[in-house]
């Protein structure tokens, strides 16, 4: 009875989602897009509880059984609570309970209209009397007291872009600025990113440069690859290896010079004989997602639902 | 366990005359050659190969004559759409004069003219529309720097419709889908013998598992980096139990780590369903199928070290990958280990086919799991997936055919709007 | 086993040795790098080219959908670079949009270092400056894609109020260009730049809802992908990868002689090119050993 | 020579180093940045899905919903799901809390509740769009009609030899028969039109992952050790 449920549950989900396509009617497009986009989205997020469980499972175990390289879990398991920590509360970009930059507080941003000038491609930045708004005789005013004249990258970055976009290198500019207490001399300053961590330093310190790493292994593998595979073993192994030989050496604008004919002998192979079998492979691929969909909606595969009670 | 007999079984029996390869080869060219020789008789170009854009139409300069305006003939809502189509069709002016493209301009309940589009055609289909707003249409005939217009047509609203007809052609391919499988299944029920051809990188999974065994070492399965969206992802769980069914028979741990955890919930279930329904469900270790990362290259990384460190005499890669594929499959090859293959996924399968033993190209993946089971249910829908595409090859031919000897307008039976 | 041959041994070759060979032959150009002769692809990069040099002075839009990744930046951004430098040369406006977050900064990335480079030639008296709301507008991003994709055909002003900045759009005293731009139909083309298969996106909905020119410009992965599209016309000339921009740069600098901007696809070829020929010497190496063993060995009986 | 001072780029140069460096072979630098790496992006999605998909979807339509109520007290709109702020988002939430219950033994049966919603949906949208993507509109790109006839000699032959290698792919993989006789020399041809395809696909792709890697080592020249311009 319970595996049942779940089977019916499953079809009348499936036979919704078959036969929404077909119908035109407005409101049930809406429907349609309410159950994917928010109300299936709410019910998979609760799928990564159950993943975290398993991850942390996974490495306490490790650490519990003194696994080969148990030491190792430690790190995986304080990364992801401190990620999550400074991830949670600083918020992705600064909604969070606490300050997006961890480390540093943002006490409250200093207004008011700024005159900003470029002498000898450095930035100088003071305030400006509003009351006198002229653009000749515009007063140069220090900055209150505390804040320092040296500015963050983050605001030299816009002051520098402001001046470019302008085209001109006097600006009266209408700037906020979040100002903080500084951890090492205590006093106000601007706020600077680079006192605290952010979840975007995180990502661009760590995760950015880790991905495109794993990601830029591939130019070795590929070549151990070709060195190692692309042999004239037997008549396929030939056609594979010369056909991409052709691509590659079509590629190298070094050579394409020297022979004619090869770059379009290239794009042949690319329009005809790539063209019919990467065709060929999607229609049977199509029928084969089609039959497996099905083997899953008409129950003759249910590995899905698990063991135990009936 | 039932078991691949091979070609001992009862075979599906080919009885038409097979023609030698050169008169099929004959009749290609020949068709080819009739084809080629009829179109070039033809003297005007066929709907839909007429130039577009400007040049189509020359400019005359020819002032003095009295331009005429062009005339709306028709507008009506689409019908049996999604709602928000118009279409307009209107003919062109009467006279020698040809205009170099017109503008076609429509008024909503804001009075106000907008340009709708400029097209050389005498049709148009005006998309993107709220529905149930009456709008208006008039069309510009433009002759260089002059123009003239027709009159406003009526007003008319689009509507959706219950039914959307631009999508029969693929109600009628799935319902066509389902009465094969229908047939077959009920075949199947009634003990009839299905036959399918060997296929070689499936024989070659029982091998290799009997290999880790007589290693002691685990096995590695990766169900694909995608999520449950994807179907080569079910594919891929569907091999799974396969796979699995056999680690228990030869004792053999299993290590599936997961992407998505939706993935990784369906994993597990199979693999605890299958050491309970192979009476063994003390063997399962919960820790064997696990998540690990939802960030696809740190899947790669961890992958890698699994693959390094726990030394697997056998790794399967089934499912759906992307760039990642051959960093896991690189890396698995110098490990020594065995490895079986399996993607839909085009861009991936050289480097599948390059550092694996074994690979499953395309539509093979989905056979695997009714391949592998020998189970008359699950082999109805690998063979209603192989007639389908008998079907679709037929209707390729034949279309074809029709098309280029009798110059009949096939292509549009099959249009999916 | 001492009778192992020379081409055995070869054969097993440790692939960390051929890890190390590719490593060097990829540094030693990025360190050193040397130019190129390039030829010019005509029915995609040459299309592209023409298509833009048409285009009416003053007047005319670029659309770009820059949706580049850290992960692209070698190959897609110099594209970017490139079609924005060519609008500023020949006086079109440049409309910048991102439909992904993680595109915003390379994006802007560009539009500064080129509006740079005008202005620094500009103060020496060559060329022209480039002033912001002018000559571009970087509208900045909005999720998700499909929004912008179909809204931009109606109204630019109901997807984005604002621009990056947060400029109003409609205020035409900060913004002048935006008098003139409502939607696709007041803009020549759209280029979208991706390493998916958005320029298919745009196709089937900007321009065949719209009737507007599309271009793309794509990674070398996926560039198989689009050729159906380029045969149709529905795609006017395309940018393939590295070597695509590496000769549209080579176009603009020779079509334009003050221009003086950096080449990063010209010079990321010339270690791309090393690393290339490197390949195909090795599996050409691979090849030669393997035969000569078999040859070793049926001679040996 | 003009080395970065800056945490973050010392930070991603040491990672990049350290997962370079599995080339060799597994060691512990790797490990740690491989574990490291593990770590932090189950965080970060920890932090996407809580702030793209919780706030949004769940926390703010509910707090929404109960500020309405509060000032204009109670009415059926709050439970309208259409609406920004309603209640009835907490439906789903219970469905999808039933995913937890896999932790209680006594009713983990309830997962099957959460898996068999997603399944069916996404299985059975995937029907149609494979037909229409992957089938039909295929089948109509490479049926040859007349008009491919007229735009000359080559590229007709070419569409016809598309159409050929196509029929002959999908014999290639039609499994209900053994390949011979008439089939086997023409599964042997599309077999053959499968690895030209596949090379193709591979020499096009060897191009784009250099330049990865070369994105990588100006990276660690450029901005890290500040060795070119």
């Amino acid at each position: 009875m319970k595996r049942k449920l779940a089977l019916y549950i499953m079809f009348t989900m499936a036979v919704w989602g078959g036969i929404s396509v077909f119908i035109g009617k407005q409101t049930v497009h809406n429907f349609d897009n309410l159950l994917r986009n928010k109300l299936l989205l709410i019910v998979g997020a609760f799928a990564i509880i159950l993943g975290l469980g398993s991850l942390i499972f996974h490495h306490t175990q490790k650490i519990k059984r003194n696994a080969r390289y148990w030491q190792y879990s430690y790190i995986t398991l304080g990364a992801l609570i401190i990620t999550s920590f400074i991830g949670l509360f600083g918020g992705v970009r600064g909604e969070g309970g606490l300050p997006t930059f961890f480390g540093g507080t943002v006490l409250g941003t200093y207004q008011g209209n700024i005159y900003t000038f470029q002498d000898k491609n450095e930035l100088k930045l003071f305030k400006a009397d509003p009351s006198r708004y002229a653009r000749e005789d515009i007063a140069l005013m220090p900055l209150p007291q505390g804040v320092s004249e040296d500015l963050s990258r983050y605001e030299k970055s816009v002051l520098l872009r402001e001046i470019q976009l302008r085209n001109t290198s006097l600006q009266l500019q209408n700037l906020e600025i979040p100002l903080m207490i500084s951890p090492v001399s205590g006093e106000v300053v601007p706020f600077e990113d680079d006192f605290g961590v952010s979840i975007q330093n995180i990502y661009e310190g760590i995760l950015v440069p880790c991905g495109s790493t794993m990601f830029a292994m591939l130019a070795f593998y590929m070549c151990s690859a070709a060195y190692r595979a692309f042999r004239m073993r037997n008549l396929h192994a030939g056609v594979l290896l010369v056909s991409a030989f052709i691509v590659m050496l079509g590629q190298i604008p070094l050579i394409t010079a020297f022979i004619p004919g090869l770059h379009d002998f290239r794009q042949w192979i690319l329009d005809v004989p790539n063209l019919a079998s990467k065709r060929g492979i999607m229609i049977g691929v199509g029928l084969g997602m089609a039959a497996t969909s099905f083997k899953i909606i008409f129950g003759i595969e249910r590995a899905w639902l698990g063991g135990g009670e009936e | 366990m039932k078991r691949f007999q091979g070609t001992n079984r009862n075979k599906v029996k080919l009885k038409v005359q097979i023609p030698p390869v050169r008169s099929v080869l004959g009749l290609l060219t020949l068709l080819f050659a009739v084809s080629w020789a009829q179109a070039q008789d033809m003297d005007t170009l066929p709907a839909g190969m007429t130039g577009s854009g400007m040049d189509a139409v020359e400019v005359s300069e020819r002032p003095e004559v009295v331009l005429n305006s062009p005339e709306i003939t028709n507008v009506m809502d689409v019908p049996s759409d999604d709602g928000g189509m118009i279409l307009i069709n209107w003919k062109s002016p009467e006279g020698d004069t040809k205009p170099d493209h017109y503008i076609l301009e429509l008024k909503g309940p804001d009075g106000l003219w907008q340009i709708a589009t400029r097209t050389v055609l005498t049709a148009y289909q005006v998309t993107g529309l709220p529905n149930f707003v009456p709008f208006s249409f008039r069309v510009k005939a433009v002759y260089g720097n002059e123009f003239t217009v027709s009159d406003i047509s009526e007003e008319v609203v689009a509507k959706d419709h219950w039914v959307k007809l631009g999508k029969l052609p693929v109600f009628i391919a799935i319902f066509l889908f389902v009465v094969i499988l229908i047939a077959f299944l009920h075949a199947a029920r009634s003990g009839v013998d299905l036959f399918v051809r060997r296929i070689s990188g499936l024989t070659e999974v029982e091998n290799a598992i009997g290999r880790a065994t007589e290693m002691g070492k685990p096995v590695l399965y990766v169900p694909g980096s995608s999520s449950i969206e994807d179907v080569a992802t079910l594919a891929a769980l569907n091999i799974l139990g396969e796979v699995a069914r056999r680690t228990v028979h030869h004792d053999v741990k299993i290590i599936c780590p997961n992407r998505d955890p939706i993935v990784y919930t369906i994993a597990r279930e199979i693999v605890k369903e299958t050491y309970a329904s192979e009476g063994r469900p003390d063997a399962f270790d919960p820790d064997s199928v696990f998540f690990m990362v939802p960030d696809q290259f740190a899947y790669a990384a961890g992958v890698d070290g699994i693959m390094v460190r726990e030394k697997p005499a056998t790794i399967f890669l089934m499912g759906m990958f992307w760039a990642e594929s051959l960093i896991m499959a690189e890396t698995g090859a110098s490990t020594g280990a065995v490895q079986i293959a399996g993607t839909d996924a085009v861009a991936q399968l050289p480097f599948f086919i390059t550092a694996c033993d074994y690979t499953l190209i395309g539509e093979e993946l989905y056979a695997a799991s009714a391949y592998l089971s020998r189970e008359p249910l699950l082999l109805a829908t690998l063979k209603s997936q192989d007639y389908g595409k008998l079907i679709f090859m037929i209707i390729m031919a034949v279309f074809t055919f029709l098309a280029l000897l009798f110059g009949l307008d096939v292509v549009s039976l099959i249009q999916v709007r | 086993m001492n009778d192992r041959t020379i081409w055995e041994k070869m054969m097993q070759v440790d692939r960390r040795v051929i890890y190390l060979i590719v490593a060097i032959v990829m540094i030693v150009p990025i360190i050193f790098p040397f130019d190129l002769p390039i030829k010019i692809s005509k029915r995609t990069t040459l299309k592209l080219f023409n298509a833009i040099e048409k285009f009416p002075e003053q007047r005319s839009v670029f659309f770009i959908s820059a949706d580049l990744n850290p992960q692209d930046q070698p190959e897609l951004y110099p594209m970017l670079v490139s079609w924005i430098r060519h609008c500023f040369h020949r006086k079109i406006k440049v409309l910048v949009m991102c439909l992904y977050p993680t595109s915003l900064g390379l994006a802007e990335q560009a539009l500064n270092q080129v509006s740079t480079e005008f202005n620094n030639r500009a103060s020496q008296g060559i060329g022209r400056r480039i002033v912001y709301g002018e000559d571009y507008v970087f509208l900045g991003y909005k999720p998700p894609p499909i929004v912008p994709i179909l809204g931009l055909g109606e109204n630019i002003f109901d997807v984005f109020p604002r621009d990056f900045y947060g400029n109003e759009l409609k205020d035409y005293s900060t913004l002048p260009m935006m008098e003139n731009i409502k939607n696709y139909r007041d803009m020549d083309m759209i280029g979208s730049i991706a390493a998916n298969t958005l320029p298919v996106t745009y196709i089937a909905y900007a321009q065949a809802r719209y009737g507007i020119a599309v271009t793309g410009g794509v990674t070398a992965v996926s560039v198989a992908d689009f050729y159906p599209y380029l045969d149709s016309g529905q795609l006017t000339g395309m940018l393939e990868g590295m070597k695509g921009a590496a000769e549209y740069e080579g176009l603009i600098r020779e079509t334009f002689p003050e221009e003086d901007g950096r080449r990063l696809a010209t010079e990321g070829m010339s270690a791309q090119s090393t690393t290339h020929l490197a390949i195909i010497l090795m599996v050409v190496l691979g090849n030669v050993c393997f035969f000569m063993q078999r040859r070793h060995e049926s001679r040996r009986g | 020579m003009n080395i970065a001072m800056d945490f973050w780029t010392w930070t991603a140069a040491l990672l990049t180093l350290a997962i370079l460096s599995f080339l060799w072979k597994d060691n512990p630098t790797y490990r740690a940045a491989e574990h490291l790496y593990i770590g932090v992006a189950n965080g970060y999605s920890v932090t996407l899905i809580w702030y793209n998909v919780v706030v949004p979807n769940m926390i703010d339509p509910i707090a929404g919903a109960y500020r309405q109520v509060a000032r204009e007290g109670m009415n059926w709109s709050v439970l309208n799901p259409f609406q920004e702020a309603n209640f009835f988002v907490i439906i789903p939430m219970m469905v999808g809390a039933l995913y937890i219950t896999r932790f209680i033994p006594k009713i983990s049966w309830m997962v099957r509740i959460p898996i068999g919603l997603t399944l069916g949906y996404y299985t059975a949208i995937s029907i149609p769009a494979s037909f229409e993507a992957s089938i039909l509109r295929q089948l109509e790109a490479s049926i040859v009609t007349r008009a491919h006839m007229t735009m000359g000699f080559r590229p007709a032959l070419w569409v016809f030899l598309v159409l050929i290698g196509t029929l002959s792919t999908l014999i290639y993989f039609f499994f209900s028969t053994e390949h011979r006789g008439i089939l086997k020399p023409i599964s042997n041809f599309g077999i053959l039109v499968v690895m030209i395809g596949f090379g193709a696909s591979f020499g096009l792709t060897v191009m784009a992952r250099i330049s990865l890697a070369i994105g990588r080592f100006v990276f660690l020249f450029k901005d890290w050790l500040g060795l070119v311009y």
